[in-house]
């Protein structure tokens, strides 16, 4: 009689199941891999902002230190924007005529805000504190990346919970002192971990784990 | 043993003949109009679920304090009704009951649907199902794990693991009769599709050694299994404080109540079919006189429960439990939802004494659907009835059920029983292979 | 939408937030007292009839979120009542007007100062302004420049729920309409006449203080103020009362009458005792009669003649007198605005007798009067009706809705020939005027207002009006011809006038920064007793009473009495009682969602008004809750849904006033009846009433609580004061240390923890709103109220004990217990819920999948589910609300827990404040919202660690004990329990 | 074990006596086909007890005690959060689903491994080539013996199994094509019977 199944059917069945089980594998991974990608994350992503502001000509430049401009940062949760009167200060003597500073011109005369886009955002049920942070030796740069060398800024870290959290659990390597919080080169030089655990035990900083640390 | 499990002294051509045939023998009206039935049912419960998930589970008419009501009810319920066919499967073939034979895989797949029933409505319940997920640990970027102390993730491990050991000891038990169907069912297609989940299985005496191991290795597995399953799904309630809940005598009181209604259901569903599909020959009054009997004596296990529920309550000293059990139960809102348990659960299986109600088909019937309504009453009592009444009187509640609740639960009805008819079409739903073996084995003691 | 979000959701992220880009606005120019992120309070005041409560408002970014008492007012004493907490929604109501019109034609300002502003021929002949009761400096001046102007021009101050009896009353006492002033802390035995002064009356938040100043039990030696209520339906005051008497409005005279005539014989007795005696000798140079040790002779008489006619509850009366008596100048008697004025002359009469001069003066009214050119309600209608009214004003009063309903006065503010209303809605009011201007609401507005004690206090707004809303100032100065009036300026140039000397500038920034004119309390006014006028008073209530028994003496045989009647009647003749209701007032917020939404502080009713009756009359009725009765007096009729009400007098019936709104307010339509129309004129009680059931007609009520016995269950406790002198730890058995086989958890650092005293929680419920408005608490509306799915975190369970007539009552604030061995965190099965190290029950809202088994396991029921997505539910928690929101707290999706927080976002802000400033957490430091608001101050909170504070020394009373204690949850709530201090004389 | 040469039987006890006839007469490869399992039959065949439960051993312990260290890991040592107050290890609480992950790697395992050890799935087998070898899941005990059996005569061997009783006897695959023209002792008898489908219907009663 003939075979209801051709002698290939033992390799095509065998293929399938494995396939099966592959593809079932990776619809669980993807998900996983995708998450951690700087496309979920929105890493690396360079926002087009209506005023071409140049952190690294202010910083480098003209060596203005973060807080001239995100004057809050050390009292509130937020580091606070710059007002256009801030940036009329300097420009409505410098580059006052400057077409890349038209929209900030536009703005402060017509009394309508710049519309920025946000770079950095955590969901709204997150509640990031700047002042606690950069009080405990939390530099900038650690979170922000060197915003001294982008042209326009971009989310430098995941900002997933796993990185927060990676800090909140170990601290000490992440810290540095008051004097440098700033500072966008400071590094720990030979002392290693230990200038952070000087840090610190300086400035009593906790090792906060609980969920009310961020979500209210 | 006055009667046989097997009626006549069939040849192993006849029964082949007699039990394959189920595949491809045409569909009757009745089928016919319980499928269009079910399927209606079906649809009304996809559409529930949808509003649900949509909506938000406020289309529920749970509230806080009775924040579990149809949903978990539900789910108890079906859970419950799945024990029977892996106990018929596992723990009679461990007790090497011969009558579980021509009723197993019949009982195996009614477990299998009850408990797709069943594990759909933790999920839908949730109020974030899209979240489910988040009781499995997996490797997250939020860092944060399931927490095991919770009477929660036992149970989604526990549902897990039922319905795969369940399907897999049915679809290992199906293999042999797969085969019979690839060598005997008319038409090429039908006997590839066959042939594909036959595996290519021979029958051979060296393949038969290794199966036999397995599907006694699965018996063996099953067997605490089904024990542990309804044992996890009773601390969903036995590790939580709420007067009603908070017992010791849960996880025995539920298996046996899980197995009380799950015989129920086989009755329910065997009843019929053996009727429809002519099937007096193998599925004797031996068969169904022992399923009754079983019942029975479940019954006693869960009156015996029932009566320790009472006494602990009283002897506990405590206010709050005595009140609900002497006074909440009997009188508060829904009460008549407790009578209904009690009826149902204690008194109607005591007509199983006689004989002639044991050999009465529609008797036997009705008291098997009695026995079900039962079950689920009891679950409304245990869960929503000790829910209305906790702690604090202030904020004692009550309870009444949306029309989305009732679309759900008919509509699981529906489902259950699509599946199910599906399932008598597809399956050679009486063990071939196995009937054989034990027509042979019967024959030989006779001669 | 949602299904997007949960493709998305189920890739992996937890957020929603599918567009990922925000933008960021930064100001143009930075204000200099504002840090981003960094709140703001504005001290001003709110103004109810009248009268004004200082608040401070808190600003977030300009917007307001959040409305608390201000420490410095009188009135509030730091503290905030339910409609002051609310206020802050009224600013957000999606119902507000939102524009200018002429008959339906949008108009604008200009036009209105261009039709309105003008000279007058008629010397405003024609002018008639109805407004509410006034105590606005401003205003006053306004009313003034009007009636310079406009000399002809009438003033007429009318608001529904403001009784004149009070002051009609100081007529018959004192010959001169004065404002009763109390001081209730330096009583030592009180008795409220139908007053709910506790939380229904103006000032009642600092009564509110005062009183428990002396109620509160620090250990089983201290002494403690009694308090005896005499009134109908039970009230948060008497529901504090150590003897309550449930009696129908009208009986309430009488049983004054009683209580004032034995005081009478007392002080008579005294006087010819011991006259001698120095205490006696003080006592009567504190009677204003000049009869040394005695009554005035005509007040004696007709007190005796009182004594007689109501002979009935005399041993009663007598006890009650000498235990008022007892104390030198400690008794105090409070007359509530609901009595007849007789009741508040009697009240007068009684605290002179008693010589209180502590406890009880008087002061000038701090409401404006218009002098001549002030005008009845009545006659307003009357010169309306007549066509004598060229321009009808009407200021933010309602009496379309709320007027006396035989003046007809929708019909007649139709008659004006041109009419302009100023109000927050297109109301009833409004759609009978031509014009209508949108007010602005306080929170929008500068002006000025006193207090019930006279304090001046500032009102200045937070934001522009969200809908170029005007005040009344504003409106009335176009009238004085202004051109432009503008709120600010007229204010400042008020202030400026009545300012003597110098820097008035440095000043007027110190009063608003206040918000209070310090020392601006009007004086003490030594007032004599009229002994003509209180005669002639007493007089017709004795003939009253002498009517009434002989009535009653005659008919006996026809045995009309309810009582005697076994078998069920279909109707009854009774009285009724009309009041205002805490929640919406006078009708005036009854669009304001969290105020519909919070229950009843005594029935739990929401999003209803009812028929309260007592449960004997339920029975004879044959009626329970939600069955419907018509009420028909006068030949007017309305139907209402029952709500037995236990405590309640029988033969009486309750009913609030300030639903059935027929406005153009989207949240109060269709909520309740209209119990106006009942009413006869200012009436607050009526005889004659016909209650009637209808038989197969029910409505349906959302009560937040059906069952009010605590099975005897140590749920809430009390005792009497000698019962706890005699045994002190009676609670012992419900606190201290269980077995347990678990290893003690590790904690660090501050241990948050509140106690609560349940000896001075009135139930007024003001923390119940605070809490949702500090919290972002939803609002779910009816229907899901009726399904037991609100979401307050904080609500007050009320249990009775004793009689259903006459039960003892505790109120018992229930919210998150914060456990330290919680048994909702070991259910659930993601980590949602779990315990912080320094002792707080977290609830991680992004966590929760929604099992709800928490909430199962939880044997205090505090968690609260989001069954549905409510925010995008229908108006209650619309866009504009959005604006009220809290940015410190998550505002929770549907399908989550919640669930109080000890307002943790307070704690991480002081403890970030506190880190970053290098120290420690101060105690007192941080202060949760229901506490902040608590008149009464009977909830406290701070960390154990800090040994001094009332949250600590409090639990080490004998009398805390934690609710469940038996289950081991180790709650850190705790509980006192509830001291009484009955009259031994009285049974 | 390869079945190239392949007997029907009617009934299980002939296939049994036969059985046990060729392992008289040192047949040692053999196997046998039967629609279930025959008793005494793997007795006959001398088949060794199955192994499978000795491999699926390590999955099942590995199954409940990795489960019980994740739990233990990550609830009590990756990111211990005071839940109620109670040990981060807890170890009654672990101890459910760890038996439930016992179960469910036992039973997964033990279906893998019973395939790999019965070569399954294989759809094709020169078995099934065999006329009439369909009835061996109906209603026909086949025994089958492999070509590399020493004591296999082609040609005497047929004619053995045919006294013993075969009602059919065949090779299978190549060697099959090769024994045509050897003098392979068929029995034609009821062959057209036994093709499936030509049964007529018969309706149970």
């Amino acid at each position: 009689m003939a075979f209801l199944f051709p002698p290939w059917s033992n390799t095509a069945v065998r293929v399938a199941l494995a396939s099966l089980l592959l593809g079932g594998a990776s619809a669980v991974a993807a998900p996983m891999i995708y998450i951690r990608s700087d496309w979920s994350s929105g890493e690396s992503e360079a926002q087009v902002q209506p005023v071409q502001f140049d952190h690294r000509h202010h910083y480098q430049d003209d060596a203005m230190d973060c807080r001239y401009c995100h004057n809050t940062v050390e009292e509130s949760a937020t580091a606070g924007m710059p007002s256009v009167g801030k940036c009329m200060g300097c420009h409505g003597q410098i580059w006052n005529d400057s077409p890349q500073l038209a929209p900030v011109r536009e703005s402060y005369f017509s009394g309508r805000p710049i519309r920025w886009r946000r770079v950095h955002n955590v969901p709204d049920f997150v509640y990031f504190n700047h002042a606690i942070h950069v009080n405990k030796g939390v530099g900038c740069v650690t979170c922000h990346g060197r915003v001294d060398q982008m042209a326009s800024v971009r989310q430098s870290a995941p900002l997933t919970m796993q990185w927060c959290l990676d800090c909140h659990r170990a601290p000490e390597p992440h810290l540095r002192p008051l004097s440098a919080i700033t500072d966008m080169t400071w590094s720990p030089g030979g002392g290693g971990d230990e200038v952070g655990r000087g840090v610190a035990e300086a400035l009593n900083v906790q090792h906060l784990m609980h969920c009310t640390t961020c979500h209210r | 043993m006055a009667e046989p499990l097997i009626l006549g002294e069939p040849s192993d051509r006849e029964l082949s003949e007699q039990l394959l045939s189920v595949v491809w023998r045409p569909r009757s009206r009745l089928w016919l109009l319980a499928f269009a039935a079910a399927s209606a049912g079906t649809g009304l419960f996809f559409l529930c679920a949808a509003i649900t998930v949509s909506t938000g589970i406020g289309v529920f008419g749970n509230n806080i304090p009775v924040a579990w009501a149809f949903d978990i009810i539900n789910f108890v319920w079906w859970v419950g009704i799945g024990h029977a066919g892996t106990f018929i499967s596992a723990i009679l073939l461990l007790l090497e009951q011969k009558w579980r034979t021509s009723i197993n895989r019949f009982a195996e797949g009614m477990t299998l649907f009850a408990v797709i029933q069943a594990a759909m409505y933790p999920l839908l319940h949730l109020g974030r199902p899209w979240f489910g997920y988040w009781l499995v640990p997996y490797p997250s970027t939020l860092d944060v794990w399931p927490q095991f102390r919770s009477a929660l993730p036992w149970d989604a491990a526990a549902i897990a693991t039922y319905f795969t050991v369940s399907l897999l000891f049915w679809y290992v038990g199906l293999i042999p009769d797969f085969a019979s169907l690839r060598d005997r069912a008319p038409g090429k297609a039908r006997r590839v599709l066959y042939g594909i989940f036959a595996l290519g299985w021979r029958g051979s005496t060296r393949q038969l050694t290794h199966y036999r191991v397995l599907y006694g290795l699965l018996a063996g597995l099953a067997t605490p299994l089904v024990i542990s399953v309804h044992s996890i799904v009773s601390s969903d309630f036995a590790m939580g404080l709420t007067p009603g809940w908070h017992a010791t005598i849960f996880p025995p009181f539920f298996v046996a109540g899980a197995i009380f209604s799950g015989f129920a259901m086989v009755l329910t569903l065997l009843l019929p079919v053996r009727r429809m599909f002519g099937l007096e020959n193998v599925v004797t009054q031996r068969h169904i006189g022992a399923l009754a009997k079983m019942i029975l004596v479940t019954a006693w296990i869960v009156i015996g429960s029932y009566i320790i529920e009472f006494f602990a309550a009283w002897y506990s000293g405590s206010e709050v439990e005595s009140y609900q059990f002497f006074v909440a139960r009997p009188t508060a809102p829904g009460a008549g939802v407790f009578w209904v348990q009690m009826v149902c659960n204690a008194l109607v299986p005591q007509l199983l004494w006689s004989r002639r109600v044991r050999e009465s088909g529609v008797a036997l019937w009705i008291i098997s659907v009695l026995v079900n309504v039962g079950m689920w009453a009891e679950r409304y009592v245990i869960i929503v009835l000790s829910l209305q009444r906790e702690f604090l009187p202030a904020q004692w509640g009550d309870f009444s059920p949306s029309w989305v609740d009732i679309g759900l639960f008919t509509g699981t009805l529906g489902f259950f029983s699509l599946l199910f008819l599906i399932f008598l079409r597809l399956f050679p739903f009486i063990p071939v292979s196995e009937v054989k073996e034990l027509n042979h084995e019967l024959r030989k003691g006779h001669g | 939408m949602k299904l997007l979000g949960a493709g998305l959701a189920l890739a992996g992220i937890p957020g929603c937030n599918v567009s990922r880009v925000e933008g960021i606005l930064p100001y143009i120019e930075e204000p200099r007292e504002v840090t981003a992120g960094v709140p703001r309070f504005y001290a001003t005041s709110l103004e109810l009839d009248g009268f004004a409560t200082g608040v401070l408002v808190q600003s977030v970014a300009g917007r307001p979120t959040k409305v608390d008492g201000n420490p410095d007012h009188p009135a509030s004493l730091g503290a905030s009542g339910v409609l002051e907490q609310a206020s802050v929604l009224g600013l957000y109501d999606p119902s507000r007007a939102r524009g200018m019109r002429e008959g339906k034609e949008p108009t604008s300002w200009e036009a209105v100062v261009k039709r309105f502003g003008g000279a007058r021929a008629d010397r405003g002949a024609g002018l008639r302004f109805l407004l509410l009761p006034q105590s606005s400096p401003l205003v006053g001046d306004l009313v003034g420049r009007i009636v310079a102007r406009h000399p002809e021009a009438r003033f007429t101050f009318h608001a529904p729920a403001l009784s004149d009896a009070p002051w009609e009353g100081a007529e018959m006492a004192f010959g001169r309409r004065l404002s009763p002033q109390r001081d209730v802390a330096a009583a030592r035995a009180i008795l409220s006449l139908d007053a709910d002064f506790l939380a229904g009356m103006p000032f009642s938040l600092r009564y509110a203080r005062q009183f428990a100043e002396r109620r509160r039990t620090p250990s089983p030696a201290s002494e403690m103020n009694r308090l005896y209520v005499v009134e109908t339906a039970l009230s948060p005051t008497g529901s504090m009362a150590d003897h309550r008497f449930a009696r129908r409005p009208g009986e309430v005279a009488r049983f004054a009458a009683a209580v004032v005539a034995e005081l009478g014989v007392l002080r008579a007795a005294e006087g010819a005792a011991g006259a001698a005696e120095e205490v006696a000798g003080g006592v009567a140079g504190s009677l204003a009669g000049g009869v040394a040790g005695s009554v005035p002779e005509g007040v004696r008489a007709v007190l005796m003649r009182l004594r007689a006619a109501e002979g009935a509850e005399r041993g009663l009366a007598q006890a009650i007198a000498r235990d008022l008596a007892a104390g030198p100048g400690e008794g105090l008697v409070i007359a509530g605005d609901r009595q007849r004025p007789e009741v508040h002359a009697l009240a007068h009469l009684a605290n002179a007798l008693l010589g209180s001069r502590k406890a009880a003066w008087t002061t000038e009214s701090p409401l404006i009067q218009a002098r001549a050119a002030q005008q009845s309600l009545s006659d307003l209608v009357g010169d309306l009706r007549a066509g004598r009214v060229e321009t009808l004003v009407v200021i933010e009063a309602n009496p379309s809705y709320a007027g006396p309903p035989e003046l007809g006065l929708s019909e007649a503010i139709r008659a004006a020939r041109e009419s302009i209303y100023l109000g927050h809605h297109e109301n009833e009011t409004a759609a009978d005027c031509r014009w209508f201007v949108p007010m602005a609401h306080s929170l929008e507005s500068w002006g000025d207002a006193r207090a019930w004690d006279g304090t001046l206090s500032t009102v200045q707004p937070l934001l522009q009006p969200l809908f170029g809303g005007r005040t009344a100032g504003e409106l009335l100065a176009v009238f004085a011809g202004e051109m432009y009036p503008e709120a600010r300026r007229l204010l400042e140039d008020a202030a400026r006038r009545r300012y003597q000397g110098e820097g008035f500038g440095r000043w007027w920034a110190e009063v608003l920064r206040r918000g209070t004119v310090a020392g601006s309390a009007l004086p003490r006014v030594e007032a004599e007793l009229d002994e003509v006028g209180l005669v002639e008073a007493l007089t017709r209530l004795a003939v009253r009473f002498e009517t009434v028994r002989a009535a009653r003496a005659a008919p006996t045989a026809s045995g009309d009495s309810a009582d005697a009647t076994v078998e069920t009647v279909t109707d009854e003749v009774v009285e009724v009682a009309f009041t205002p209701c805490a929640r919406v007032h006078d009708g005036r917020f009854a669009n304001n969602a969290w105020l519909q939404e919070l229950p009843d502080p005594v029935t739990k009713l929401t999003w209803d008004n009812a028929a309260l009756i007592s449960p004997a009359m339920a029975r004879r009725l044959g009626v329970e809750n939600e069955q419907v009765v018509e009420l028909s007096l006068g030949g007017r009729s309305v139907r209402a849904p029952v709500l037995v009400s236990p405590g309640h007098a029988d033969g009486a019936v309750t009913v609030h006033l300030g639903y059935g709104r027929r406005g153009a307010e989207v949240i109060a339509e269709g909520v309740g009846f209209d119990a106006y129309p009942l009413r006869q004129g200012e009436v607050a009680a009526a005889e004659g009433m016909v209650i009637r059931r209808v038989e197969g007609e029910r409505h349906a009520l959302a009560i937040t609580q059906e069952h009010w016995s605590t099975h005897g269950r140590p749920i809430a406790l009390s005792a009497t004061l000698e019962a706890y002198r005699k045994e002190p730890a009676f609670t012992a058995s419900q606190k201290g240390r269980l077995p347990t086989l678990l290893p003690e958890p590790r904690r660090a650092g501050e241990q948050w923890a509140m106690t609560i005293d349940t000896s001075i929680c009135t139930g007024c419920s003001s923390c119940v709103v605070a809490c949702q408005a500090e919290n972002n608490v939803h609002v779910v509306g009816k229907e899901q109220v009726r399904k037991s799915r609100e979401m307050h975190w904080l609500r007050i369970d009320t249990y009775y004990s004793g009689a259903v007539e006459a039960p003892e009552v505790v109120h018992q604030p229930m919210l998150c217990q914060h456990c330290e061995k919680a048994p909702c965190e070991y259910v659930c099965p993601t980590n949602a819920t779990v315990h912080s190290p320094d002792g707080l029950n977290e609830m991680v809202y992004n966590r929760c999948v929604g099992t709800r088994f928490c909430s199962n396991n939880c044997p205090y029921k505090v968690r609260r589910f989001n069954f549905f997505d409510y925010p995008e539910r229908g108006p209650l928690n619309d866009e504009l609300v959005r604006l009220q929101r809290n940015p410190e707290v998550t505002v929770r999706e549907r399908g989550v827990m919640e669930k109080c927080t000890y307002c943790v976002q307070r704690i991480r802000k002081t403890g970030i404040q506190a880190r970053v400033e290098g120290r420690d957490i101060q105690p007192g430091e941080v202060v949760t919202a229901c506490q902040q608001a608590c008149p009464t101050g009977a909830i406290q909170f701070g960390s154990l660690s800090h040994t001094g504070e009332k949250v600590v020394t409090w639990r080490e009373e004998p009398r805390s004990y934690a609710v469940l204690h038996e289950l081991g949850t180790r709650p850190r709530t705790m509980y006192l329990a509830r001291i009484h201090n009955p009259n031994p004389e009285i049974g | 074990m390869k079945a190239d040469l392949l007997a029907e039987f009617e009934t299980p006890e002939a296939l049994l006596a036969a059985v046990e006839e060729l392992y008289r007469r040192g047949y040692r490869v053999l196997d046998a086909f039967t629609p279930y399992p025959v008793h005494g039959l793997e007795q006959a065949l001398r088949l060794p007890r199955s192994k499978l439960p000795w491999l699926v051993l390590p999955f099942a312990l590995g199954g409940g005690g990795g489960c019980y260290g994740l739990q233990a890991y990550l609830n009590g040592w990756d990111y211990p959060l005071d839940v109620g107050g109670r040990p981060p290890h807890s170890a009654p609480s672990f101890v459910p689903i760890s038996f439930e992950m016992m179960v469910l790697a036992t039973a997964l395992m033990g279906v893998l491994i019973f395939f790999a050890l019965c070569k399954l799935p294989e759809l094709h087998h020169p078995i099934f080539e065999v006329e009439g070898f369909a009835g061996a899941s109906q209603d026909r005990f086949w025994l089958g013996i492999d070509g590399r059996d020493p004591a296999l005569k082609r040609g005497t061997t047929e004619a053995l199994l045919a006294s013993l009783g075969a009602s059919r006897v065949a090779w299978t695959g190549e060697t099959a094509k090769a024994a045509e023209t050897s003098e392979a002792v068929k029995k034609p008898t009821e062959a057209a019977e036994e093709v499936p489908g030509a049964v007529t219907k018969e309706e149970p009663s």
